[in-house]
């Protein structure tokens, strides 16, 4: 297997308040939107990115599109450092890398035809060599929608349905690499697993990496071969997506797990309550960023950052206290 | 052939709503009736309206003079429906320019650099802020009274309405998921100007157009009635006006029916503007 | 808040210093010198070369300008060529009646929409919502000067109710004066802050800490006059900004068809006897009269709205 | 049925009319509240959960029509209240949690002055009425209360704000409060936290709750009785062990099959669904309303509605298998 993207410490910051400003209040100018953060997908598999709102996940998705400007880091896509590169320069890479974005209905450009919208991709890098309608009707078969779908405009789509045109439109041009947002979002549960069929399905057949970013960790482990946990911009612990469940070893990873409980009223009390709430971007704690928050926090947590430890299968967290591992069987 | 036939229906559509809005119609029909007279006014005037014939000079409407005569005995019907015509003129010209230039004002500035945003909205700011009337009698004094005169100033006047409206309009679509998705697929600028912003910037400001109209007739009537829009003797409606109120004590015809085709051709357009405007919002057609 | 303050406040300035160098830029881009076009037929060489020197037209662009603001901070507008008076002391002694009939008119809109927009926005679709939406319209279409002219015409002229002409004597005789002027420049604006008022609150009413105060129960008059009111008002008090600078240029009309003195009247004549300096003065005051009230409503905006007074 | 309830709703069907079309929106609810315990409603979009809130609150939109019906509230008839009487009851006697915090305060006034305002029956001293608003505040975890009466909703973060609206209903002390899914734009670690800011509430004014969430393992975790709803029907209700351990419904053990806790369990790489679309409320068809999509479907089911079957004490289900 070949390593299809490669991100290396990357960085996104957004600028807060004007320099001046910022030297008078005595405060970052910047929020730290996505801070150093590496990790690799390699060809055919998926990542998952989980974390709650504010916690960056999205922005480093659109960082990896080339939507939002990276401040440092490298972002390597084929071998191929993207970083840097101009608007032109990275059009030839978006053929390969595809993005899904939250909202099904309001990422269609709503006085566009189902038909236009799914061929958009062909017109953009100038594909002249196909039937565009035979394209099309392929497309929507592709997705599970019929023909009579071809002349719709989005307003007239239910969630599930452009959520469908939606995997049309991304996966129009066989992409590489396929970023979904919250592919989920809205949509009802007996919804949602449509969706994901759906995109798991293609995945295989296809043989496409899939960058998903999700707050609901139990549709990962499912989905996912690798994941990461984020929280304020940093990675809190990465690996592979079933030894993170079976073995999680960040307390705000065993938190969040135990955050969507089995429905089941006689498993009361497993929840784990997290105290507070995420801290600000502007303002973090000092030492390890979660220790306001950590159940187990410790004197030592409160002023040295923790540094990233290993296990095993290239499982890492970043924790002084990690969890202990029991119920080993 | 597939598009007007898109066109068709669209227009279809919005006379099916518009159907329903009494007062849309009956601003439709003021609309009709004065372009029509605009557009006929050769052969719907009775007598030349600048001939004067001082014998009949304040005569009260009779069958003669269906409106009566000013107070150089001139037939004031035949003078309204020649002031249709530069009325019309006047705000056709006015608003279709200044919303063109508003509209390419307004998206470079929501898609451009900041500094640019800045300026223009600095420049819109700007020329808002001087009183309307008052520029415009500093720029008459300037390069003179005339229809061009006034067509210019209101065009100048009416660049910062348009343009702030396509500016916001424009930011709004710049931030939307949909937009952000054709960035990520890699569509080049005049791609993304030309299929995704600007037919949906251009419903808006056609209403904000249709709008303004009004405005603009009000504006020329009321440069004219201070007597510095078109030139005497020329039958503009605020020409009339400007008559009539010289003469206030000795008739009363010239002021009541120099106005009344102001108040009714205002009124008109507002009252399709606002049907057309319900009828098009798509916030509004969702419940209805 | 302070730096919002400052900043509103030095924006205005821009705007005015830029209102004004577009103004004296215009005036000597058109053809044609002012001095001449001012003297018309009477212009000998001479006379042009005085007048010149007497209005500093023969400096340097850039330093009339300069000169001219430098004069304008110590309260010196120029002279008026044709009265030889202070173009400054002119202003001032007509401002009070142009700024009485500008208050007038926007106490009576604001007394009169803002209630009419309420009880509208509390019975929407019902036959007064509808009747009153009709009228607002009709209100903001009618030009102000045909809504003066009738005015005049049947209640002056023919009923002969209120005067025809001035500014009156006494205050009661001022008042009387007053009436029709006001009317005129205010009912425009009936109908847009009932508009207003109507669509603001109707969307308020609509939003979901509205259902959140009805479940508990709080009286339908708190919530509709504490709860919803306070936010829609916002919008009009922008638009009373924006009313203050058009009713300016609505009293012109006013002044000249009800033969009232004030800036209106002052420009309209000053034009006519194409006197610049007595124009770039009306002009200026005018303009940071609207700049000022605009300044005004967005601070007072931002005073009545925490979110605003927060980021800021 | 259940003994002493607090709230009884028999026979509740609510119409919209839109576009000229009525949305049946509610048909034929029959439920009961029992004192002191918690109710969960759970069901999809479209399935009713609001309809029937608003109804229990009476502030469904005007072009709603209450069909048939009744909702009887400690021995009264809320449809014969009058509309000051309801006031009331809103607030004092029946409370609610909204489901949106960023939104359900009022922008412009301070959380303090809200606070003061719900006391408005109370003829007691501001002072007092400031007290208990300090007193909710802290003891619904906002640290520096007093200081914070002053504060307006937009400086606190979402899950602060939604522990604003529970101190409002504390110093309420109603007896039936209805939680309206209160935790679905919270992030899943504030969750945890306002449910059970909800319990400690109810261990201590020892008030009912309706809660309302699509969220089954909060349901199970909260509630000991649960109503499934579908398409604007109730289609399954009883104790919550009954219903999460003995579910009958085939649109109840679907749902339950698609919550995504449950994927965790199955060895299958496939995310369970339940295929095809909601009926069109304002054209409903014959038969069981879930029969379109439903696997075990019969004849019967597409032309006669099910009844309501007892299939264990307080146990109910509406569906032809049974």
């Amino acid at each position: 297997m070949s390593r299809l993207l490669e991100i290396e410490d990357l960085s996104v910051r957004y600028r807060m308040l004007p320099s001046w400003r910022a030297a008078m209040q005595s405060q970052d100018p910047y929020l730290n939107a996505v801070c150093g953060v590496s990790f690799a997908i390699e060809e055919g598999q998926s990542f998952a990115l989980v974390g709650e709102s504010g916690s960056g996940k999205s922005t480093l998705a659109r960082a990896i599109m080339g939507i939002e400007k990276a401040h440092s880091g490298s972002i390597r896509f084929q071998g191929h450092e993207l970083r840097g590169l101009s608007k032109r320069g990275y059009k030839s890479f978006r053929r390969n890398m595809s993005m899904m974005f939250q909202d099904p209905a309001g990422s269609l450009s709503p006085r566009l035809t189902v038909k236009r919208l799914i061929t958009e991709p062909f017109l953009i890098h100038q594909i002249r060599n196909t039937n565009i309608e035979d394209e099309a009707i392929k497309l929507l078969q592709m997705v599970g929608l019929g023909s009579e779908f071809l002349n719709r405009y989005p307003h007239q789509l239910s969630g599930g349905q452009a959520r469908r045109v939606g995997v049309a439109r991304a996966l129009a041009l066989s992409p590489k690499l396929l970023v979904a947002d919250e592919p989920t979002a809205g949509l009802d549960v007996s919804v949602q697993g449509e969706v994901l069929n759906l995109l798991l399905e293609l995945q295989q057949q296809q043989n496409i990496s899939v960058l998903i970013i999700t707050h609901n960790l139990n549709v990962v482990l499912h989905f996912a071969d690798r994941m990461a946990i984020m929280y304020l911009g940093r990675f809190i612990e990465q690996g592979a997506a079933q030894e993170i469940f079976l073995r999680p070893r960040h307390p705000y990873t065993q938190a969040l797990l135990s955050s969507s409980p089995e429905p089941d009223p006689d498993s009361k009390g497993s929840r784990i309550e997290l105290k507070g709430e995420v801290s600000s971007n502007m303002d973090r704690p000092a030492g390890c960023e979660f220790h306001p928050r950590c159940p187990i926090a410790q004197s030592l947590c409160t002023s040295t950052a923790p540094r990233e430890s290993s296990a095993d299968h290239g499982h890492s967290f970043s924790c002084h206290y990690p969890v202990a591992i029991f119920n080993e069987n | 052939m597939a598009r007007t036939h898109k066109r068709l229906d669209g227009l279809i559509e919005i006379w099916a709503h518009l159907r329903r809005e009494p007062l849309g119609i009956v601003g439709l029909l003021i609309v009709v009736l004065v372009i029509g007279s605009a557009l006929l006014a050769d052969a719907l005037i009775l007598v030349d309206p600048v001939k004067l014939s001082i014998r009949d000079k304040f005569m009260p409407p009779s069958l003669a003079y269906p409106l009566g005569t000013d107070y150089l005995g001139r037939d004031i019907y035949s003078r309204v429906i020649a002031g249709s015509r530069i009325a019309m003129t006047a705000a056709l010209v006015a608003v279709s320019i200044s919303a063109g230039i508003g509209l390419v004002l307004g998206i470079a500035s929501g898609i451009g650099p900041r500094w640019l945003d800045y300026s223009m909205l600095l420049l819109f700011d700007t020329l808002r802020s001087f009183p309307v009337v008052m520029f415009a009698l500093a720029v008459v004094t300037l390069i003179g009274p005339s229809l061009t005169t006034i067509i210019l100033i209101i065009i100048v006047i009416s660049i910062p309405l348009f343009g702030r409206a396509v500016r916001t309009q424009t930011l709004t679509l710049k931030n939307s998921e949909f937009i952000q998705s054709e960035i990520a697929m890699g569509a080049s600028l005049p791609r993304l100007m030309g299929v995704h912003i600007l037919p949906n910037v251009l419903g808006p400001i056609m209403i904000l157009a249709a709008m303004e109209i009004p405005v603009v007739i009000a504006m020329e009537a009321g440069l004219s009635f201070l007597g510095f829009g078109v030139r005497p003797p020329t039958p503009s409606w605020g020409n009339i006006l400007n008559d009539g109120f010289k003469y206030i004590r000795n008739s009363p015809w010239p002021l009541i029916f120099g106005g009344a085709p102001i108040i009714l051709t205002t009124l008109g357009f507002t009252f399709l503007g606002e049907s057309l405007r319900d009828v098009l919002d798509p916030r509004l057609r969702k419940e209805s | 808040m302070l730096v919002y303050v400052l900043k509103r406040i030095g924006l205005a300035l821009v705007i005015i210093i830029l209102a004004v160098t577009l103004l004296y830029l215009m005036i000597h881009a058109v053809p044609g010198d002012p001095a001449t076009v001012m003297l018309g037929p009477r212009a000998t060489p001479e006379l042009i070369a005085q007048l010149h020197q007497r209005m500093g037209l023969d400096k340097p662009l850039p330093v009339q300008i300069i000169s001219f603001f430098g004069r304008v901070l110590s309260g010196d507008l120029g002279t008026d060529v044709f009265q030889e008076k202070p173009v400054a002391g002119i202003i001032i002694s007509v401002v009070p009646y142009t700024l009485i009939l500008v208050g007038a008119g926007i106490a009576w809109s604001l007394a009169l929409g803002i209630p009419l927009g309420v009880f509208s926005a509390l019975r929407p679709d019902s036959w007064i919502d509808k009747v009153a939406g009709i009228l607002s319209v009709a209100f903001i279409a009618m030009p102000a000067f045909v809504v003066g002219l009738y005015a005049l015409l049947l209640f002056a002229v023919t009923l002969g109710w209120f005067p025809v002409i001035g500014g009156g004597e006494g205050f009661a005789g001022q008042l009387h004066h007053l009436v029709l002027p006001a009317f005129t420049v205010g009912l425009g604006w009936v109908g847009y802050l009932a508009r207003i008022v109507r669509a603001s609150m109707l969307e308020v009413l609509a939003e979901n800490h509205v259902r959140h105060a009805r479940a508990h129960g709080l009286p339908q008059r708190v919530v509709h006059y504490q709860y919803v009111l306070r936010i829609a008002i916002l919008p009009a008090v922008t638009i009373v900004g924006i009313g203050i600078g058009a009713m300016l240029s609505g009293v012109v009309f006013a002044e000249i068809i009800f033969a009232r003195p004030g800036l209106g009247k002052l420009i309209f004549v000053a034009v006519q006897q194409r006197n610049f300096p007595l124009i770039m003065g009306t002009v200026l005051v005018t303009t940071t009269l609207f700049v000022v009230a605009t300044t005004l409503s967005d601070i007072v905006n931002a005073l009545l709205d925490p979110r605003i007074r927060e980021r800021l | 049925m259940l003994s002493d309830p607090v709230l009884q709703i028999r026979n509740l069907s609510v119409e919209f009319s839109a576009r000229k079309r009525t949305i049946r929106a509610l048909r034929n609810i029959d439920l009961d509240i029992p004192r002191g315990g918690t109710v969960g409603v759970v069901g999809e979009s479209g399935c009713g959960k609001s309809t029937l809130i608003l109804s229990i609150m009476r502030l469904l939109a005007p072009n709603s029509k209450i069909v048939s019906g009744d909702i009887v509230f400690e021995d009264r008839s809320l449809f014969e209240l009058t509309e000051r009487e309801m006031q009331s009851v809103r607030g004092n006697e029946i409370s609610m949690i909204f489901q949106d915090p960023l939104t359900s305060l009022n922008p412009v006034i301070s959380v303090g002055q809200q606070l003061i305002d719900v006391q408005y029956r109370d003829s007691v001293a501001k002072k007092v009425k400031q007290q208990r608003a300090i007193d909710a505040l802290s003891q619904v975890g906002i640290p520096d209360a007093e200081a914070r009466l002053s504060s307006f909703p937009h400086q606190f973060s979402g899950g602060m704000r939604q522990r604003i609206a529970i101190a409002m209903t504390m110093i309420e002390e109603p007896i039936l409060l209805i939680a309206d899914e209160p935790t679905t734009a919270l992030d899943a670690t504030l969750e945890v936290q306002i449910i059970r800011e909800l319990k400690e509430l109810q261990k201590q004014s020892r008030c009912s709750i309706l809660f309302v969430s699509h969220h089954l393992g909060v349901v199970a975790d909260l509630c000991d009785y649960v109503v499934v709803m579908y398409a604007g029907e109730i289609v399954e209700q009883g104790p919550v062990r009954d219903l999460f351990y003995n579910v009958r419904h085939p649109y109840a053990q679907k749902l339950l099959e698609c919550d995504p806790a449950r994927i965790v369990r199955s060895a299958e790489k496939k995310f369970p669904t339940i295929p095809g679309d909601l009926p069109d409320l304002g054209n409903l068809p014959g038969g069981c309303i879930f029969s379109n999509r439903c696997h075990s479907a019969f004849d019967k089911c597409e032309t006669h509605s099910p009844r309501r079957t007892e299939v264990s004490t307080g146990h109910s289900v509406s569906c032809h298998l049974y």
